[in-house]
């Protein structure tokens, strides 16, 4: 209470200390995301309430016939925050340069048959306003959509990063420390693990009412909370359950639930004979103690949701066949050979809750005989011991890259080819070298559904398959609690496919 | 000169009460010294330096010292608050420390040590101060004063180290000084000079010397009377001249057990230790 | 029982023949030629261990930078861009070379070059460290001397009690538990972090960033409002880490004190008639300020790498907390960087305090 | 002044013996061409004031100081370098300051027992006990350590370790210099009465000229590293010296003359 | 006198100065110094202390009131004193109290580890460098300021983060950062000694190098190694508790003091039990050894101006 903040700034205590790179063609974290989603606009943008397609920086878009060419009419009457036209050009180039920048995100672009090769002729300046991609198959325009939806299909001010690019890297350096948007916010300063500051771009359709945004690198929730409720800062994005109880019991202050897309799953490496035997990780499955989990220390922070789409996303179903089932689990182990369990190492980052989340898993499997020793690892190890297929029971989260289901269903349910040879180290199946026999190909042709409807029951059929087949025991959805000054209206976190906006936020002053 | 001595000592204790057990350094001494060089002498550990020390009343925990009477000059020193104790020491008794390397502060400079001394108990500039201890520098015999004065006393030889030593204890004119084993660090060149030094002060000065040694070849050509202390006590009261004729065969062993130049090659005579001499 | 004092002082005559001997500045000089080498052989060693250490980590920079969708095609990209394909010796070399050059590489956690983090970090932990040791110099020192001089009776009791509680807190506990109280429940400091948020934008805007301090920064921009908040908010962690501090200093100064008023000089300067204020404060204060020195600098140049903890429970953006989550984030590069700065921090600070010491102690010259 | 002497029927022969250490990075030249030689039985004196060298040249004979120049022949042959446990066996030292020599964590039995180790002898317990006896300790200070002893009992332990190994030679650095007078006639009534027992060969460094009188048959006067004049017993008694030096010290060691 | 012993029994045997056999002689010195400990308030507690924690750690399973790792989600967080929870229960619902009780065991382990292999090899690298000189020295110690110069538990995450996240490795990481101030100490200390009289008198017997550095220069180190560990193994609770608070300590569900600060500390503000009290825990050990070291430097320190 030292000082209220400014009535036209937006103070959020985050845990930003993930941010390493705002080149949207590199940047692939979430709290990138944030930033990112609020320097740049994209041809189509989400409407920050509704979180539904709507024009960006493209008026209007179309599909042509045979379903592969894809035409968008650009704004023109946009400028960049430099004071730059956008211009059709910049569309082609910030397209182009994802593709030919080939950092991690570009997959979003490139599963659309565009190659470094080819791009120049794929994506393309039809006129001055009008934009054309062409993509190697039909897929169904709601999958390009959305992909361009994505940060990585943000919008760059072709002349301004040319002016700051050095060598041939398209700007990359100078990008990844300084932003060259249309977007709402341009960026003011970044420091990094400390803080981002944003203004307000003046070049923007509707300026937003917060002239800044100031978000500050904060760690421990338990702070987050003192400064929240000292009036320090007006949103706390990283509350515990109990510090949310606390917040929802003060009348100055109130929370504020959105699911994100994140899932929590456990996963077991069919390598592992154990992990592998019928009947197994089924067994598994109801050795989890959802409720109990997401009653208590999760409260509030997860859902359950036992499929790998998240609620929100097309195709996502509700259905939750596993419970915390100790005798069942113990029979289904004894037909599959282990009346007496085995014993598995249990790979984990090294995060609070998730060591919570294995300590409760460690103690619910050791009930039915399973001796679970937990690996605690730094994310990067984890990271390394699960791409090299070395891992054995892996308790992880996955976020999708874009709000597409094919986002979830190209890792959990399709693996072209599960030879360690293959190397398809980002593929969530190959990593568990689980097969997906029966999934693989629906994966595929789901893509290429035109019909909204039909695609959407195909990714039901696939969670379904999942439940029985898989070696995914898919346990949660996110769920983020912002602990918020009662004043500020209008902020959101992006919900299941998005990252968050500021640009309708307001604080009234009474 | 008066007759009234300088110092009266009676029956001086010196305890020390440790986790181990009680130590009696010093048991019941009674002494006299006017100004005169009173000597005394004893082997290691007979509370020589323990009785000094109760002198200037610097004997520290766990040590205790008591006495009857304890009278400088008329003044009850046992009766003094410690701040009229501190300026009684070094302005009218002075002790001379046992060893000068080990007190002198080795990272102060000697000019502002025997500075010091003079600053504590005078009201006087510093280029007076300074005059002062050049003067006395000079006094003990030390060649370059100036020099020694900007030095530090680990550059000093043992016999300098000495010899500022005694400077910085006569620079405020002490009516009595304490030597404690001024000498026995010394090369026995250097010694004598050291002697001389201190012998021309009693003479000129009046002053009060006790000379604590344990030689007593020394302390018999050197002192007027001596004290020989045995485990804590004076067992013998004697003029230097007549330690010849000494009783206690304490010191009659002492003097005996000294090989001399020119002597018999028999064996020494060895002291024989009297249990009723405690 | 001691080793008693030799009859005869075996230097004595040659050092009769050299009183004055040569300068100081010569000897000094000379001295320092000496520690500049091997301030060079613990720095390369420095960089040996740390670049070793960084090469066994099972961490992958490569992998940190790629993230986890990354294909193996681009991975192996990111690899060779980074120059891990090499044999770990050419590594070793390049980046030595780099190192020479004044180039620390690039943080992939901040997309910085290292030196610029480093410069944002450095003096954050340099003003707490400051700060700290300052307290602890300024408390811990009267408070030894105290103790000394009552050794074994009340005073002595407390301030040991005192000072051993300072010892014995786990500084991360202790600063939660403070946070809690003084900001949490009594609002009497400001909280984690270097500014209050508000503070924090005039900041930006109103100081100029002469030294990357924000006390010094601020004053000097003559922002008094921004240097007063920042005195709220660094006041906690400088308690923590002072109090530390001045627990371990108290700790010593008492141990050297005993030591110096066991001499004789301390009795001789007794013997002059010297007040025992002076006797104390000057006399043995000043000999036990010799090896004080160096336990000073050591505890200021172990709070300069070693207030990890206290930095994470203060979100305080400092150094340790820099190299802690690059540890965490496989960022070798920032490591690396860190860890030299600190270890020359450390050797430099080694290095005054040797300077000092001949300055305080004339046997050292 | 003594030149080099005919080594021939010499115990020990030391000639144009010079030290030089280093302290800082300045060279102390500590003994500058000194030469001697003690005939075998013989007991022979080195005295002078602090500092001239004296200690420097025993410590040179056991090869603990580092020699610059000129040789020292025991039995008319060179010694190895470093010395070795033959040396040991033939010739010991007892050091200036019982306070500085014997191992303060150390009881008497393990000071004693030790070099019987090193030289592995059988009947190590007998020894013990007979060292011990020879030297007049009680048996009952076997056990204690070295700061639970007087001087002149310590520096009767540093004898009977010295002694134990059954040397030839003992080298004395001012045994005596920090005992008590009555205690210094104890151990030297001692020395020569093992001397004469064990048929020894003596080096005895002193600054005490009458300490030195009555313990050597010959001696040496040293000054600032160099050797003065060599002497023998009788000339000190007739006052029959030649150099100045000499007779200061001389004239000092009758006491303070008014 | 000789027989005095016989007769006054053990108190007799304890305190004769005329000791019968190096055993007594040995007895008789440490008996002299634990009268000296007794006398000192502050060691008394301290010793109290440890020994509490000694009984604590072995007799874990008797005193502790649950097993450690039970959890159950229903009785998370409660208040201590609530349901027989003396100091309440975490946010799994384990009871506290024995979670701190087995904690001890790894504190314990911690400590002993540390302790006997850090001082030990610091003792050896000290004594050799100080006892050889010349060119081992001078390579030696430059190995030794390199660790020192070393961010300390910046090491210890690097070697925690090298071998992996577990209570062995941390003792192992702390040891291998905690052993260059005993090289120092143990140095300097054998520089003041290698000159001694009582040196060359054991080399004139002919002893061997190795025989005068473990016989005869090991020894004076000892006590000035042996004050150091005491006064370090608080810093070496803190240490282990450090890098557990940092997760890279104890791994889960091993009830490490540090680690429970640290899953603690989100509830800090709301249930505050759950931090302090394993932080009380740490704080009342590493006092305990603090206060026993500090007084035993007074007491074996031969600089303390006692003896
Ligand atoms: N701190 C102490 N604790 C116990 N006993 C002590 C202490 N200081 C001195 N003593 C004892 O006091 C006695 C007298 O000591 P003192 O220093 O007066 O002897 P001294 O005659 O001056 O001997 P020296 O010729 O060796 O200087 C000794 O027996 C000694 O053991
Ligand atoms: N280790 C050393 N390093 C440097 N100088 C030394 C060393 N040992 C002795 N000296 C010097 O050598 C000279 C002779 O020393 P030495 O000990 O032989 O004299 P001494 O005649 O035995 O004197 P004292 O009577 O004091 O024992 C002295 O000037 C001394 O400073
Ligand atoms: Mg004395
Ligand atoms: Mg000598």
């Amino acid at each position: 209470a030292l000082a209220e903040t400014p009535a036209d700034t937006l103070v959020i205590a985050n845990t930003i200390d993930d941010l390493k790179v705002l080149d949207p063609a590199e940047s692939f974290e979430f709290s990138g995301g944030d930033v990112i989603n609020n320097l740049y606009d994209k041809l189509i943008e989400l409407d920050p309430k509704t979180l539904k397609m709507g024009p960006g920086l493209a008026k209007s878009w179309d599909v042509s016939e045979d379903g592969k060419t894809f035409t968008f009419k650009i704004d023109t009457s946009r400028k960049f925050a430099s004071g730059n036209p956008v211009r059709a050009e910049d569309v082609v180039w910030s397209l182009q340069r994802v593709v030919k920048l080939d950092k991690t995100p570009s997959f979003i672009l490139t599963q659309f048959g565009l190659t470094k090769d080819n791009v120049e002729d794929t994506v393309k300046k039809v006129d001055d306003e009008t934009v054309s991609i062409t993509v190697d198959r039909p897929y169904a325009p709601s999958f390009l959509y959305n992909a361009l939806t994505a940060d990585v299909a943000s919008i760059v001010d072709e002349k301004l990063a040319m002016e700051n690019a050095s060598g041939d890297d398209m700007g990359n350096e100078w990008l990844k420390t300084h932003s060259a948007g249309a977007g709402p916010y341009t960026l003011r300063a970044w420091k990094p693990n400390e803080s981002v500051i944003m203004e307000a771009n003046e070049n923007y359709p509707t300026v937003p009412a917060m002239k800044r945004v100031f978000v500050r690198h904060v760690p421990e929730p338990a702070t987050q909370r003192l400064l929240l409720e000292r009036g320090d800062i007006d949103i706390a994005r990283n509350l515990t359950p109990e510090d949310i109880q606390a917040v929802e019991n003060n009348d100055k202050l109130k929370v504020e639930d959105s699911p994100r897309g994140r899932i929590y799953y456990i996963s077991g490496n069919q390598k592992m004979k154990e992990l592998a035997t019928p009947g197994v990780m089924q067994a598994i499955k109801y050795l989890i103690d959802y409720d109990g989990i997401a009653n208590s220390f999760l409260k509030g922070q997860v859902v359950v949701n036992q499929q790998f789409l998240p609620i929100g996303f097309l195709g996502a179903i509700d259905d939750k066949p596993f419970k915390l089932d100790v005798e069942k689990a113990k029979k289904m182990l004894a037909d599959a050979g282990y009346p007496d369990g085995f014993e598995v190492e249990l790979l984990v980052r090294n995060a609070q809750d998730r060591l919570a989340v294995a300590q409760s898993v460690q103690n619910t499997l050791g009930q039915a005989g399973i001796k679970v020793n937990i690996k605690p690892a730094t994310g990067s190890e984890v990271l390394s011991i699960y791409r090299a297929r070395k891992a054995e029971l892996t308790l992880e989260v996955w976020g999708p890259d874009y709000p597409d289901p094919n986002t979830n269903a190209s890792v959990f349910a399709e693996n072209p080819d599960n030879s360690d040879a293959a190397q398809l180290t980002g593929n969530l199946s190959w990593r568990n070298a689980y097969a997906a026999e029966a999934t693989t190909k629906m994966a595929e042709d789901a893509v290429v559904e035109k019909d909204t409807d039909k695609r959407a029951k195909m990714y039901e059929e696939m969670q379904r398959i999942g439940n029985e087949k898989s070696p995914f025991v898919l346990m949660f959805q996110y769920q983020e609690q912002d602990g918020m000054q009662k004043n500020v209206e209008g902020f959101s976190t992006g919900g299941a496919v998005s990252s968050a906006f500021y640009k309708a936020v307001t604080k009234t002053t009474e | 000169m008066t007759d009234e001595p300088l110092l009266e000592v009676e029956n001086l204790r010196v305890r020390f009460e440790t986790s181990r057990g009680v130590t009696e350094a010093v048991r019941g001494v009674s002494f006299q010294v006017g100004r005169e060089r009173v000597g005394i002498v004893g082997e290691s550990g007979s509370g020589k330096s323990m009785t000094g020390r109760s002198i200037l009343r610097l004997i520290r925990p766990p040590g205790v010292a008591t006495a009857d009477r304890l009278m400088f000059s008329g003044i009850d020193l046992q009766a003094l608050s410690e701040r009229r104790m501190r300026a009684m020491r070094g302005r009218r008794i002075a002790m001379v420390m046992q060893d000068p390397k080990y007190s002198l502060n080795p990272v102060m400079r000697i000019g502002s040590q025997l500075v010091e001394a003079l600053k504590v108990h005078e009201r006087i500039s510093k280029s007076k101060a300074r005059e002062r201890a050049l003067q006395m520098l000079a006094d003990v015999q030390i060649r370059d004063p100036e020099r020694v004065l900007s030095a530090y006393p680990h550059e000093l030889s043992g016999g300098m180290g000495q010899r500022v030593m005694i400077a910085m204890m006569l620079i405020p004119s002490p009516d009595l000084l304490i030597a404690d084993e001024p000498t026995s660090a010394l090369d026995v060149t250097v010694q004598l000079e050291v002697l001389r030094i201190l012998d021309g002060l009693v003479k000129d000065r009046g002053m009060g010397l006790i000379f604590i040694s344990h030689d007593l070849r020394l302390v018999s050509t050197f002192c007027d009377r001596v004290l020989v202390m045995y485990l804590g006590k004076i067992v013998e009261e004697i003029d230097a001249s007549r330690l010849q004729d000494a009783e206690h065969p304490y010191t009659r062993g002492l003097l005996e057990c000294l090989p001399a130049i020119g002597g018999s090659h028999e064996p020494l005579k060895v002291l024989k230790r009297d249990e009723a001499w405690a | 029982m001691s080793v008693s004092q030799g009859a005869h002082d075996p230097a004595s005559a040659e050092e009769e023949a050299a009183i004055a001997g040569t300068g100081l500045l010569p000897r000094i000089a000379g001295r320092f030629g000496k520690t500049l080498f091997s301030l060079f052989v613990t720095l390369f060693g420095l960089l040996l261990v740390t670049f070793a250490i960084a090469r066994l980590v099972p961490l992958d920079p490569a992998l940190a930078v790629v993230g986890p969708r990354a294909t193996q095609a681009q991975y192996e990209a990111a690899r060779k861009e980074m120059g891990l394909d090499q044999p770990i010796p050419v590594q070793f070399v390049n980046y030595l070379s780099d190192v020479v050059r004044g180039d620390f590489g690039r943080s992939n956690l901040t997309s910085r070059p290292v030196i610029d983090d480093v410069r944002d970090a450095f003096p954050a932990t340099l003003e707490l460290a400051t700060l700290a040791t300052l307290l602890g110099v300024l408390l811990g020192v009267p408070a030894g001397v105290v103790s000394a001089v009552n050794q074994g009776r009340w005073p002595d009791h407390v301030l040991r009690v005192v000072g051993l509680l300072g010892y014995s807190m786990p500084v991360f506990w202790l600063g939660l538990i403070a946070l809690l109280i003084f900001y949490g429940q009594l609002g009497w400091v400001g909280g984690p972090g270097q500014l209050d948020v508000s503070y924090e934008l005039s900041y930006e805007l109103d100081v100029t960033a002469y030294t990357g301090s924000i006390l010094i920064d601020s004053a000097l921009s003559g922002a008094w409002d921004v240097f007063a908040n920042a005195l709220t908010h660094i006041a906690l962690p400088v308690f923590v880490l002072g109090y530390f501090s001045l627990a371990y200093i108290s700790r010593m100064t008492r141990s050297f004190m005993l030591e110096q008023l066991g001499q004789e000089y301390v009795t001789a300067a007794r013997v002059k008639g010297v007040p025992e204020g002076r006797v104390i404060w000057v006399h043995a204060l000043g000999n036990a300020m010799v090896p004080l020195i160096t336990v000073i600098a050591l505890s200021y140049a172990a709070l300069l790498e070693g207030s990890v903890l206290t930095e994470t429970v203060f979100a305080w953006p400092g150094l340790g907390l820099y190299i802690t989550q690059a540890l965490f984030a496989a960022d070798l590069n920032a490591v690396l960087g860190g860890t030299v700065v600190i270890g020359v921090a450390f050797i430099v600070l080694n290095l005054l305090s040797d300077l000092l010491y001949t300055v305080v102690d004339p046997r050292a010259r | 002044m003594s030149g080099p002497q005919s080594a021939g029927n010499a115990k020990i022969a030391v000639s144009d013996l010079s030290v030089t250490f280093t302290q800082g990075r300045r060279p102390v030249r500590a003994v500058k061409g000194v030469s001697f030689s003690v005939k075998p039985l013989e007991s022979f004196g080195l005295v002078g004031e602090s500092g001239s060298g004296k200690s420097t040249v025993l410590r040179a004979i056991c090869g603990l100081a580092p020699v610059s120049g000129g040789e020292i022949r025991i039995d008319g042959a060179a010694m190895a370098e470093p010395r070795d446990k033959a040396f040991a066996r033939r010739v010991q030292m007892v050091f200036q300051d019982p306070y500085g020599s014997l191992h303060p964590r150390h009881t008497i039995d393990r000071v004693l027992s030790e070099p019987l180790a090193i030289h592995r002898f059988s009947d190590r317990e007998d020894r013990i006990v007979q060292a011990l006896k020879d030297v007049g300790l009680d048996a009952r200070f076997r056990f204690r350590l070295p700061h639970q002893l007087s001087g002149g009992q310590r520096q009767r332990v540093a004898i009977a370790r010295a002694l134990i190994v059954e040397p030839e030679i003992l080298l004395l650095d001012e045994p005596t210099s920090a005992l008590d007078a009555s205690i210094q006639a104890e151990v030297l009534n001692l020395l020569t009465r093992l001397r004469e027992e064990r048929n020894l060969t003596f080096v005895m460094v002193s600054h005490d000229l009458a300490v030195i009188d009555h313990m050597c048959e010959r001696l040496l006067v040293m000054r600032g590293g160099e050797a003065v004049e060599a002497l023998e017993r009788s000339a000190l008694a007739d006052h029959a010296v030649s150099s100045d030096y000499t007779r200061t010290l001389l004239t000092a060691s009758e006491g303070y003359v008014r | 006198m000789t027989h005095s012993e016989r007769s006054g029994g053990l108190k007799a045997w304890l305190t004769s100065d005329t000791p019968a056999s190096r055993f007594q002689a040995r007895a008789i010195n440490i008996w002299f110094a634990w009268r000296d400990l007794l006398r000192n308030p502050l060691a008394v507690i301290g010793i109290v202390i440890i020994a509490a924690l000694i009984l604590m750690a072995v007799f874990a399973p008797l005193i502790a009131t649950d097993p450690p790792n039970r959890q159950d989600l229903a009785a998370r967080l409660l208040a201590p004193g609530v349901d027989g929870h003396l100091l309440g229960t975490d946010e799994l619902g384990r009871d506290i109290w024995s979670r701190i009780v087995y904690g001890s065991r790894v504190t314990l382990q911690v400590v002993a580890l540390v302790a006997l292999t850090a001082p030990i090899f610091g003792l050896v690298v000290g004594t050799v460098a100080g006892t050889l000189g010349g060119w081992t020295d001078r390579v030696l110690m430059r190995i030794t300021d390199i660790f020192l110069a070393f961010p300390r538990l910046i090491l210890a995450l690097a070697f925690v983060a090298a071998l992996g996240p577990g209570i062995v490795n941390a003792i192992f990481a702390i040891a291998l950062t905690a052993w260059p101030p005993y090289a120092r100490v143990a140095r300097a200390e054998t520089l003041t000694v290698r000159r001694a009289d009582y040196i060359a008198a054991a080399r004139l017997q002919g002893a061997g190098t190795l025989r005068i550095i473990t016989g005869h220069i090991m020894p004076m180190c000892l006590s000035s190694v042996i004050i150091r560990v005491t006064l370090d193994m608080a810093g070496i609770i803190l240490t282990a508790a450090g890098l557990g608070f940092l997760g890279l300590g104890a791994q889960p569900p091993l009830a490490e003091w540090g680690a429970m600060i640290s899953t603690g500390r989100q509830y800090l503000l709301s249930h505050w039990w759950v931090a302090t009290m394993p932080g009380l825990a740490i704080l009342i050990v590493s006092l305990g050894f603090n206060l026993l070291g500090d007084s035993l430097r007074d007491v074996l320190d031969p600089r303390g101006g006692q003896k």
